[in-house]
């Protein structure tokens, strides 16, 4: 789970990072009230949940008032790839002297955290990895030691902080590291950590990367996702216990197992990409496949307009092929879909399953013996194609 | 011979009176594996499958000699299960509990590491391996697999189950099916089993499904290119993802331009692995 | 440091394990409001920090108001191993059904600590290693990982505990833990730890010692220190910074260095054993020897009126004997002591250093060139027979 | 020969800038110590008499090629201070700091049992290691030890010199003093440096100097009993000390009727180690 700019920068001032004081606005009446409690000039920047938004014209500094009533005028209801900007964090300028990187991140292959910094900061990390890669550096955290003082010094010296900022750098990154820690990140970043004229440290922004896994025991920042910023659908989805993402494509999936979900949609994608045609979400419906929950699953992938058939792909493994058959036409019979769906039976009674699916005879219902023949299949439906 | 479980191994069932755990002692002892007993906290003293519960892992392998275990607690409880089945002294552990929090994993992926350590973790959230014909831990239909020498190691589950149903039916047998799992951090990774199948006599050939997210392909494309002799095919899910996007696993997630199946299926390809388009030319592959 | 039973129990609670409802008491007066807030049968207990209090009369259970005042009164003012009680805790009587013991202590040769159970709880626990050793239960914990969950389920086992009380255990075990970590214990005990009629576990008694080198970080259980329970020369010397431990010998020590002051107050005891002639303190002043610090140190062993002379040890190795022997008679000339001080100087320029106190020609100052003869002159002039 | 240290060690002094630090740098050069340089944050560039300041242990070995190192830092930065030489990879880490909490040590010790660690750890809260006429790391004065054969290890500080300067009046030289300090855990302890002695041809005997609390005497009795073909003499300080009462050292307690001076005189008399009723005994016992 993403966090909000503000929602991170909340996390990272209760564990003692210092960050600007400012607030988030949804209105720009409430924007222009922040602005005077801080003082202007001040930055207005869109919360949402996606990289580039200073190149989308999300961040601007407002020197007067009238600045601050035309930017937060602007930037609320400003559409930043595909979503909506609902609220904007309103932050007094910093007067920046020095622009530094700085998080803590997983390492998969060597299953240690590590700090990762640069004096190169201000920029996207990949951007610097890619131009001057031995700006980077990085100090692997032994996860049952915690990060040494001696680390943070290591880093600050191969980063050429001047020694005056040390003890603050390093106070910074074991909090930073306690933030990882203490919430279950798996993510925790400062692009730009800052240094400025005054010759404070404060992290200027701030990103952070929940482990859904263990939201669980973070009642507290599961509180925080923000469902104005997700698609509707993914919370239905959610709450019904089936993970979905909605993308762009025409076609509808609805697999049991994430990597065969993800084998679907890429089988739509190569045989519809040449006509622009691909999968219109990723949807895993878990293990079995009773009718309540089919029904469920068939509702959010065609509540997207953009669906023009779907594709179902299951395979039968201790759950019998012809048992998920008979849950798909009770299934299907409830929903009373609109667009061709193409099943897919494969496994334990995978034959049986297709007779009962061909033998339903329901118009808009077809059998598939292959992952192949139904990609085809659901492409030339998308299209318009199958009869 | 297969690998890392056979028809010798003794298995305790761990959450054995679980929903989940009952049923799949059930399917595992049909499956030929030689499950020995089961433990769940406070239900010592029960049965199930004709099998006897104990309260503690400690208990179980003194009375039983369990060497291998199968982790069926919730993911709350998942790490301690493992713990408890790694200084229990276990060979083999095989953790199908999903979600487990990183976190978590990440403490039991250290301790491993030291080198007094000599279980094998496999999973967490993963299917488990089948051995057809002698030996199943874990929730992988039996009956899709069939006695060969085939080696499939996998990070996915039905699309695993969807491979190797589709070798058996094409005739291809397998020597032993690894499922270790979508997570970012797991147990046992592919260069690991990938050894494992090159050492292995029966193993003649070897299938790897990998998808987006990490660098495990990458490293296990490397391994092949420099240690392994038998000829590998290769799937990788995930070409219409869309990058920052978590795919159902936790580990399926493209991060930073890196994870993509194009570096990985192009890393395999120049290391000699044929790379599957589509999962069902697999079997078309390995002839 | 030694916590009293009060104390440890009031950290228990905080960390959430179950204790009785009890308060302290230092006159009968609020005994008696303590037991009509929790109502009768209330057991009153000496707060001392020793062992054996029970032995010696200092725990009573009161069934009736007029048993409230009695034994209160008996036991406030009462003398426990030359201790003073000045403070009791008055808590509800029990209905045990069962006493466990559970603690969490230091294994030195492992370099980990372990919990200790033992179904045979409400005894010394070295009672039950001698008598009954394998009703000990050992189980070592891991410092980087902290107590698994199924260890304490491993130890439960182990005592026979019932399954039903597994769970609370579990709690307890692993709070009584993060008490020993987050306090920096090197001791936390409870003993016995009960489940009542009513199937309640609660921790009766609790024991707890801290680790003095990690007080700095602890100053809220650093402040629970309690002075009255201490000889008032050892809260002047740790003020002081020198580290002195009374004992109830006529020969007072000083030394530099822990080792060879526990060497030197041997020796008083190896030449004047026979006699009934031993140590009267520890007294390590630490490096260097300046005549400050002598001259403290010298009044707090003489502060002790049992001493009938004085020992004074010092190895010069990078401080000059020398030195330290003009440093010694400065100190001297201060206190002006009216018992026999017999000097030993080693080390470096000890010749010079001897010839010093020798020149200084002061009545009752001895100088010595071995331990040995140091020793049995400070021994003959405890006996008043050195001229 | 001697163990541990010798002329050849080339050592850094972490926290060299402080009083201490600077006061026994002087004193370990004036004692033929190569002292390579020093460590302390935020001084790097500095100058300490005549040796470079780094600021950090990384540094400072890439630098001057330190092997060694001295931790004179206080007491709560102590752990940071070892963790940062043990992970420079030094081969040798000797700690004077004390205080060091108890919970601090743990970590450090259980980090150097992995099996990954090289480094040999003596202290903390030690007067260090001295090989006279080679090198000296630590705080016992130069001048009361002499080149010879005798080796000495010891929990104690002052009690040390004396017997050392004891030894070296009656003509016995020494190969090594080490002080492994009396904190409860220490990095090193008896068993270790005795085995070192048993197996460095220039020490003939062994002197060895303990103190009431704990079980290391006794473990350092099993280990003569069993492994030692030197001879060894021993004294054991505070057969005065009543139980229960921290004798100045952090370790020198006896709980629970274990760590007397009796019991462990007791077990090291039955390994065959001659054993002093008094310090000054120990020439004399070594003829």
């Amino acid at each position: 789970m993403n966090l909000h700019e503000h929602q991170a920068k909340g996390l990272f001032s209760k564990i003692g990072i210092p960050v600007p004081i400012g607030r988030v606005a949804t209105t720009v009446d409430e924007a222009l009230v922040i602005a005077q409690d801080i003082g202007l000039p001040v930055v207005i920047k869109a919360q949402v949940l996606t990289g580039g938004r200073g190149k989308a014209g999300g961040v601007k500094v407002a020197r007067t008032w009238d600045e601050v009533r035309e930017y937060a005028g602007k930037i609320l209801g400003m559409m930043i790839k595909d979503l909506i900007v609902h609220k904007v964090l309103v932050d007094p300028a910093a007067n920046i002297a020095q622009e530094i990187y700085l998080a803590v991140a997983m390492d998969r292959q060597a299953g240690r955290p590590v700090l990762i910094s640069s004096s190169e900061g201000g920029v996207e990390i990949e951007q610097v990895a890619h131009d001057k890669p031995e700006a980077i550096i990085r100090e692997y955290i032994d996860p049952q030691l915690g990060l040494h003082d001696y680390q943070t010094r290591n880093v600050a010296s191969a980063i050429n902080l001047p020694r005056a900022h040390w003890r603050a750098f390093g106070d910074i990154a074991r909090n930073l590291y306690r933030c990882y820690v203490e919430n279950d990140a798996t993510l925790t970043e400062i692009n730009p950590l800052v240094i400025t004229n005054e010759g404070q440290m404060v992290a200027l922004d701030g990103k952070m990367v929940i482990d859904d896994n263990a939201l669980y025991r973070h009642k507290d920042i599961a509180a925080m996702r923000d469902l104005t910023a997700e698609d509707e659908a993914e919370t239905r989805a959610r709450e019904a216990g089936i993970a979905y993402v909605k993308l762009n494509g025409q076609i509808g999936c609805m697999v049991n197992g994430a990597g065969l979900a993800m084998t679907t949609m890429d089988m739509t994608k190569l045989y519809g990409g040449a006509d622009g045609i691909g999968p219109a979400n990723f949807l895993d419906i878990g293990g079995g496949a009773q009718a309540d929950k089919v029904a469920a699953a068939l509702r959010i992938i065609l509540s997207d307009s953009n669906v023009r058939s779907v594709l179902i792909n299951i395979f039968g493994g201790i759950t019998r092929a012809d048992e998920v058959a008979r849950g798909m036409i009770q299934a299907y019979n409830e929903v009373k879909p609109d667009v061709p769906i193409i099943i897919r039976l494969a496994g334990t009674n995978a034959d049986e399953g297709r007779e009962i699916i061909n033998d339903a005879q329901i118009p808009y219902l077809f059998g598939a013996a292959t992952l192949t023949e139904a990609a085809q299949k659901a492409v030339q439906a998308a299209k318009g194609a199958l009869a | 011979m297969a690998i890392l479980a056979d028809k010798n191994t003794k298995v305790l069932v761990q959450g054995i009176t679980g929903r989940e755990g009952r049923f799949h002692t059930k399917q595992m002892i049909e499956f030929d594996t030689d499950v020995v007993g089961g433990v769940t906290p406070g239900k010592g003293g029960e049965w199930v499958e004709g099998k006897p519960v104990f309260d503690t892992v400690k208990q179980a392998v003194e009375i039983t000699g369990a060497n291998a275990s199968v982790i069926f607690v919730p993911g709350p409880g998942a790490a301690d299960a493992m713990f408890e089945a790694i200084d229990a002294g276990l060979d083999l552990v095989v953790c199908i509990s999903d979600p487990v929090p990183l976190w978590d994993m990440l403490k039991v992926f250290n301790y491993l590491k030291r080198a007094e350590s000599k279980t094998r973790l496999i999973g967490p959230n993963c299917p488990g391996l089948l051995t057809p014909g002698q030996a199943k831990l874990g929730i992988i239909p039996g009956v899709v697999g069939k006695p060969g020498s085939v080696g499939v190691v996998s990070k996915s589950g039905t699309l695993t189950y969807e491979v190797v149903y589709a070798l058996s039916a094409a005739g291809l047998g397998q020597s032993t099916c690894v499922g270790i799992g979508g997570d970012p951090v797991p147990g046992t990774n592919f260069v690991e089993v990938l050894q494992m199948f090159e050492d292995d006599p029966q193993t003649e050939k070897v299938v790897l499904i990998g998808e987006i997210g990490g660098r495990a392909e990458i490293e296990a494309a490397e391994f092949i290119k420099k240690h392994m002799t038998k000829p590998v095919a290769a799937f990788i899910a995930g070409a219409s993802a869309p990058p920052g996007t978590r795919m159902g696993h936790a580990g399926a997630i493209i991060e930073g331009g890196e994870g993509t199946v194009e570096q990985k299926a192009e890393a395999l390809r120049e290391a000699g692995v044929r790379v599957a388009e589509n999962p069902e030319q697999i079997p078309g592959l390995l002839r």
